[in-house]
């Protein structure tokens, strides 16, 4: 298997402030790897600076190959790499398909000219993408609320919408920020579902920063624990259970 | 098969009243509405950068400006047809706003909006001192609409089988056809790709960065356009006023342009349209009411009070706008089952009523 | 050298009343995180105030700048409490479009009552003039920088050394996180209006002193004070500060220098181009911070 | 259900048709042709009343001047139609408020134009929007604060700006002036000021004067240091003041604290009695710039100053009709004014009765024949012809500005006039 995503080194300061240190490790393709941690440990920080709203001060990145630290926020798109935000990023006032059609922004063409004249090409893209987007629903189960606007969703609903966007982006890496956090515990189990369907049937490579312990066991393929900004242990799931320093850090506390 | 809704009746009535009114109302009442329809077209565009992308930008009366101007020196220096003045004037200006737009928008928030300020500023500078296209300090006149044998000079008019339609007449119709294209043109935006762009930079900048927005691109798109907008207003506006000065593109006529948009609803299609009503008429029809001129006081300071009242409880009383009043009565006056889904009671970027605009969305129901 | 030495007495004399206005500006912004496009209006409420008091009615001129004072002060609290408040939807712009309501209405009260002819302040001063070597300004200019360095020392005092003063940053930084320390918020935010108020007042008076006059276009002064506010920062007091006499001084400097090529009233929007270039070095200003981008 | 993508693409489609079927359609020329005899526009035969319709700034920036203006000449028709009116026809009066907005002024003309047999309009900025509706209704307007020019339709009252400068500047550099004095010139950069400008400029190249400084301000600056300071550095003796008064007097005091106290110039209106006392009237209070203005400036005016303990004559009419009807409104040039105005129209309305006719044409044409009009001694006769680029008048009484005398000014020389001002062509 080839290396998709490649972190060399990676270091980030606020001033005085280190949410990481030091953090290597590389994600296969089509591989699932979760990055677990206490709070505080650096796993969002590390998370923003994969999707590049933070700029580490040293350390390499590359996807493919490719020296990501060169790329913006929005060029990321383009470069097949989605993710989803712990304290999620919808825009409250569009609607549920509209959110989810904005994922599908890179995927579109029509300009500002063409769109004000809604002939042609422009009414064709919008509705095979309105369909594309549906079918994002419909895998999420929340076709029925496509007009609602999401403001008026409750939390668990909303983490869906994300999702969904995430996946109408058609990634080939989708970063996955706590997707089940704050989710009734019924749901969660179907979020995990959807997830591993959506892993199976396209193959794309997912990198997962998770709390709940039963979803990251039975989902990740390997499993890298961050403590206090530092990589304590990557292994896969089995490995991480048995790592002393783990069940120290993190799993110890989390049990006690 | 066309249904008859009410609210298709009530659209129809609309309609009747809007083609009727130069017909059967007073010269002065169509000059109102003249001018409102000329703003309604510029507060289009504010609508797409404030309302949209959600920059709240000062910088219209400039783009006006740069529109009449535009009109006076194609249309009354080289004698050309409103058919090439009124794009040229759109499209002069959207280029400025082009040029201009990549250094504004690096600014955020209130500090892009002060900017803006001195965009009006120092375009009220330029333009007294670019006396060979703006006639300086003293102004210049701006010619009248004009295609062909079409032409909107005083003294000019046009038999239409039973009417005689004069120049006010005559404004208010192009007028009236020009702001329909506009609102068409805003309403594709809004259900395509890069007006969804810029509700979603206007919601929230990163995240829209994050999900493939480029946008810088999209924030100059958004300027260009909506000085493109200011710049059809401001040539019809110089040429059904005549002449301009530098003056009256001041911050104070920016103002109103924002004011329409932020009380009629914002991003929305036919907000603004309500908001240059309310803006741009209110003052002149208060200033009519007989009581007030028994008081000893300006009428005037009196409609400015009642108006700025006015302004204050719409936004307290209606977050979204005037807009959701027509929302609330369309929604009233269909049948039940035609209610669109509940809108929750956010400040959401209302939709022209559903039964009006059915959205991409939900014609895949089953 | 006389005349640059001139100049830039006169351009600090003038700045200071804008350091003041634009002081105003800021210390609203960073309560209510709006612009008071009501500022000027509230300045020539102040000064119509004072002049209405000092000289219809023979109050003392201290005491009638005090009143005044306590006038506008309660109306820009009450404003604060019964309307921009109240705004249900919480976005820039109504709040923005709501000040400038406000300074509609209060511009229209102003000429009804007190028409559009100008009117003297009623302050002591006359045409009373201070020198220095070749330099002069009239009385109440000096006393305009004097007042404007005092007032501008208590707020930093305020702002600085008091509990008052934490409160205010605590809630300016973030709303939030100060109501769950705590922080009386609502009373914070009250006192901002409140400090606006004094500041629109006393800039209001130096605005209007001879050799001015106290005319519906002194609430134009707000215009020229917000590149000073810009210049320095939004969230910055003394940036505002700054920012004013900066603008004050380039104002005059440009007016008495303007070389015939750059036209007509180049004096009137030096201070902005000064403020544009700045901006496309500094995106918030000299003094002010970067808002941290949440996700 | 079957899908049906909607749009307004068709209704585009019907838009641009509708534009190019517009396009298709020729104007022509209405018909203005209007019925001879004592019928037209604002006539009303059976009740035998005539509606002069007023545009003037009741409110906003120019009311200080646009009201008394407005009540002088409301009070003027109302004295007129107590005293019988003309012929039995009565005057009528219909005022709106412009509030000096040049937007304002269009709407308003559209509502009057249909309904008025004259019009009074007031301000540069206003009536130059509305001058090609004026020309194309061949409607007779008059009022004050118009800048001169060759429509056959204005009947203006007095010297316009460029002329009063021009005879005022001529007045004082050959009778007061030494050879070697220094002139300057403060101005509102607009078409106000610029016409002042032009009649200094004119005065300045006619008698190779030394013009050493013009500075110019914005309309709505409020500091003039700067100014203040050019002036005083151009070390100008006499300094003419093209702007209105609070910046007069702004640009004047800041000139005194500098230590720079020239001689003022305001021609014709500008002088403000506000500048003197805080009401304007004799019994006010002085003015801190009171000072640095009385005994060392210069006025030109063609209105004759009012004063109640001694009034000149023609002033008996003028107290009657204000005893009567507007005992509040002090008396001041603007009154006079608006007055003298009053005298004008009912004088072109009385001459078309005469002739038979009430149409636009009619009016116009006794405009045209009118001749000279008798004030009584308020303001300088005007003469109305029909050489239309002819303003009434460009002379100017010349004045000494005295706090003792009425309305502080003690006239030199009157009925002043100059080859400059005469070398002076209206703005097209």
């Amino acid at each position: 298997m080839s290396a998709t995503f490649e972190a060399e080194n990676l270091s980030l300061a606020f001033g005085k402030v280190v949410p990481f240190e030091g953090v290597s490790f590389s994600v296969d393709a089509g591989e699932i790897f979760a990055i677990i941690g206490p709070n505080g440990a650096g796993k969002t920080s590390l998370f923003n600076t994969l999707s590049r709203v933070y700029q580490p001060q040293t350390g390499t990145l590359r996807l493919e190959g490719r020296d990501l630290l060169r790329s913006r926020p929005r060029d990321l798109a383009a470069l097949g790499v989605a993710r989803t935000f712990q304290n999620l990023s919808l825009f409250a006032h569009m609607s549920v398909l509209e959110n989810v059609l904005v994922g599908r922004h890179h995927l579109m063409r029509s300009g500002p000219l063409a769109a004000g004249a809604w002939f042609g090409r422009t009414r064709r893209e919008e509705r095979e993408h309105g369909f594309k987007a549906q079918e994002a629903l419909e895998l999420l189960r929340i076709a029925d609320l496509a007009d609602t606007p999401v403001s008026a969703l409750p939390y668990g609903q909303q983490k869906r919408v994300e999702l969904a966007r995430a996946i109408t982006m058609e990634p080939s890496v989708l970063l996955l920020d706590e997707p089940v956090a704050g989710v009734a515990s019924q749901e969660r189990a179907a979020m995990a579902q959807v997830i591993r369907d959506v892993h199976r049937s396209s193959g794309v490579t997912i990198l997962l920063v998770e709390h709940d312990m039963n979803m990251v066991m039975s989902a990740a393929d390997r499993v890298m624990v961050l403590d206090f900004g530092k990589v304590i242990a990557l292994g896969t799931p089995p490995e991480i259970q048995a790592d002393p320093a783990v069940v120290n850090a993190y799993l110890g506390k989390a049990a006690s | 098969m066309t249904q008859v809704t009410p609210v298709r009746c009530f659209s129809a009535l609309l309609l009747v009243a809007c083609l009727a009114t130069p017909i059967v109302m007073s010269p002065g009442f169509v000059s109102v509405c003249v001018f409102v329809l000329i703003a309604a077209i510029g507060a289009q565009g504010v609508n797409v950068v404030t309302g949209y992308a959600g920059q709240l930008s000062f910088g219209h009366a400039f783009f006006l400006a740069i529109g009449a101007y535009t009109a006076g020196v194609l249309g009354g220096d080289h004698g050309l047809s409103a058919l090439i003045w009124v794009p040229a004037a759109g499209i002069v200006a959207a280029v400025i706003g082009a040029l201009i737009a990549p250094t504004a928008v690096r600014l955020r928030g209130l500090y892009l909006s002060i900017v803006t300020i001195a965009l009006v500023l120092v375009g009220q500078y330029l333009f007294v001192n670019l006396d060979g296209l703006t006639g300086g300090a003293a102004g210049r006149s701006i010619p009248a609409f004009r295609i062909g044998t079409l032409d909107l000079s005083p003294g000019r008019e046009l038999q239409v089988g039973p009417w005689q339609l004069g120049r006010d007449q005559l404004y208010y119709y192009v007028t009236l056809v020009l702001l329909v294209l506009v609102c068409l043109y805003v309403r594709n935006l809004g259900r395509s790709r890069v007006g969804r762009a810029m509700l979603a930079i206007n919601e929230g900048e990163l995240g829209a960065a994050v999900l493939g927005v480029n946008t810088t691109r999209v924030k100059v798109v958004a300027f260009a356009l909506s000085a493109f907008f200011a710049g059809i207003a401001g040539a019809l506006y110089g040429s059904y006023l005549s002449y301009v000065q530098p003056d009256q593109w001041s911050l104070i006529l920016s103002v109103e342009y924002v004011a329409a948009v932020i009380i009629g609803g914002s991003a929305t299609v036919f907000g603004p349209v309500l908001g240059a009503i309310v803006v741009f008429a209110l003052p002149a029809v208060i200033e009519k009411l007989p009581f007030l001129h028994d008081t000893g006081v300006a009428p005037a300071n009196v409609a400015a009070i009642i108006y700025a009242v006015v302004i204050i409880a719409v936004l307290l009383k209606m977050p979204r706008g005037l807009i959701g009043l027509v929302d609330t009565f369309t929604r009233r006056i269909s049948t039940p089952n035609k209610l669109p889904p509940s809108a929750g009671d956010g400040g959401l970027p209302a939709e022209p009523p559903a039964v009006l605009a059915p959205r991409l969305g939900r014609s895949q129901h089953p | 050298m006389n005349t640059l030495l001139q100049a830039l007495v006169s351009g600090l004399s003038i700045g200071s009343t804008y350091a003041l206005v634009a002081l105003g500006f800021s210390v609203v912004y960073r309560g209510s995180r709006v612009i008071n496009f009501a500022q000027g209006a509230m300045v020539l409420a102040g000064a119509y105030l004072v002049s209405w008091l000092a000289l219809d009615h023979g109050v003392p001129f201290i005491a009638a700048i005090v009143l005044a004072i306590a006038v506008v002060a309660t109306g820009g609290m009450l404003f604060d409490a019964t309307i921009l408040r109240r705004l249900t939807a919480k976005d820039i712009n109504s709040s923005v479009i709501i000040t400038l309501a406000l300074s509609i209405g209060l511009a229209a009260v102003i000429e009804i009552c007190f028409g559009t002819t100008q009117r003297e302040l009623g302050d002591p001063w006359g045409a009373d003039t201070v020198s220095v070597g070749a330099v002069s300004l009239p009385a109440s200019r000096v006393w305009g920088i004097g007042i404007s360095i005092l007032v501008a020392a208590a707020f930093v005092l305020l702002d600085r050394g008091t509990r008052f003063g934490l409160a205010m940053r605590a809630s300016a930084s973030d709303e939030e996180a100060a109501l769950a320390v705590g922080v009386p918020v609502w009373r914070v935010r009250s006192l901002t209006w409140a400090i606006a108020g004094v500041l629109a007042v006393i800039g209001g008076v130096f605005l209007t002193a001879y050799p001015s006059s106290v005319t519906p276009t002194v609430s134009s002064a707000a215009l020229a004070a917000f590149p000073a506010l810009i210049l320095g920062g939004l969230d910055s007091p003394s940036g505002a500060l700054l920012g004013g006499v900066v603008i004050g001084i380039v104002q005059v400097l440009a007016g008495t220098y303007q070389p015939t090529w750059l036209g007509d009233n180049f004096d009137t929007v030096a201070p902005y181009a000064v403020m544009i270039v700045i901006l496309l070095v500094r995106p918030y200003g000299l003094l002010g911070t970067r808002p941290a981008e949440r996700i | 259900m079957k899908v049906r993508p909607r749009t307004f693409a068709p209704a585009a489609v019907l838009g641009v048709a509708v534009a190019l079927i517009l396009g298709a359609c020729g104007t022509t020329d209405a018909d203005t042709t209007s019925e001879g005899g004592l019928k037209g526009p604002g006539v009303d035969s059976s009740a035998k009343t005539i509606t002069i319709g007023e545009i003037s700034a009741l409110s906003g920036p120019a009311e200080s001047v646009g009201i008394p203006v407005h009540d002088g000449l409301e009070t003027y028709l109302k004295w007129f139609n107590d005293n019988g009116g003309v012929d039995g026809w009565k005057i009528k009066l219909d005022a709106r408020d412009s509030a000096y907005n040049p937007q304002k002024t269009v709407q308003l003309f559209n509502e009057l134009k249909d309904n008025v047999t004259l019009l009074n309009s007031f301000g540069t900025p206003t009536t130059a929007a509305i001058r090609p509706l004026i020309d194309e209704q061949k409607l007779v307007t008059g009022g004050a604060g118009i800048d001169w020019s060759d429509d056959p339709q204005l009947a203006l009252l007095g010297t316009p700006y460029a002329p009063a400068v021009a005879d005022l500047v001529t007045y004082v550099a050959t009778e007061k002036a030494g050879k070697d004095s220094k002139y300057g010139i403060f101005y509102q950069n607009d078409a106000f000021g610029q016409a002042n400008l032009a009649g200094y400029e004119s005065a300045a190249k006619t008698l190779d004067l030394n013009s050493v400084s013009e500075v110019n301000y914005k309309p709505g600056d409020t500091d003039f240091s700067a100014q203040a300071a050019k002036l005083k550095a151009s070390g100008a003796d006499y300094v003419v003041i093209g702007a209105i008064s609070p910046n007069a007097a702004s640009l004047i005091g800041t000139a005194g604290s500098l230590g720079y106290e020239p001689t003022w110039l305001f021609a014709a209106p500008l002088f403000d009695p506000v500048l003197i006392t805080d009401d304007g009237t004799a019994t006010g209070k002085k003015t801190a710039v009171a000072p640095l203005i009385v005994g060392h400036s210069y006025a030109s005016t063609y209105t004759t100053p009012y004063d109640a303990s001694s009034p000149a004559p023609g002033f008996a009419d003028v107290e009657a009709a204000h005893k009567k009807f507007r005992p509040k409104t002090p008396i001041n040039a603007n009154f006079t004014y608006g007055w003298s105005l009053g005298k004008i129209y009912t004088a072109i309305v009385e001459k078309a009765i005469a002739d038979g006719d009430l149409s636009r044409e009619g009016i116009l044409k006794a405009k045209q024949s009118l001749g000279e009009v008798d004030l009584a001694g308020l303001a300088s006769n005007p003469t109305y012809g029909t050489a239309s680029a002819e303003p009434p008048s460009r002379a100017v009484d010349v004045a000494v500005v005295d706090d003792t005398a009425p309305g502080f000014l003690r006239v030199e020389s009157k009925g002043y006039t100059s080859d400059a001002a005469a070398s002076l062509k209206p703005s097209s």
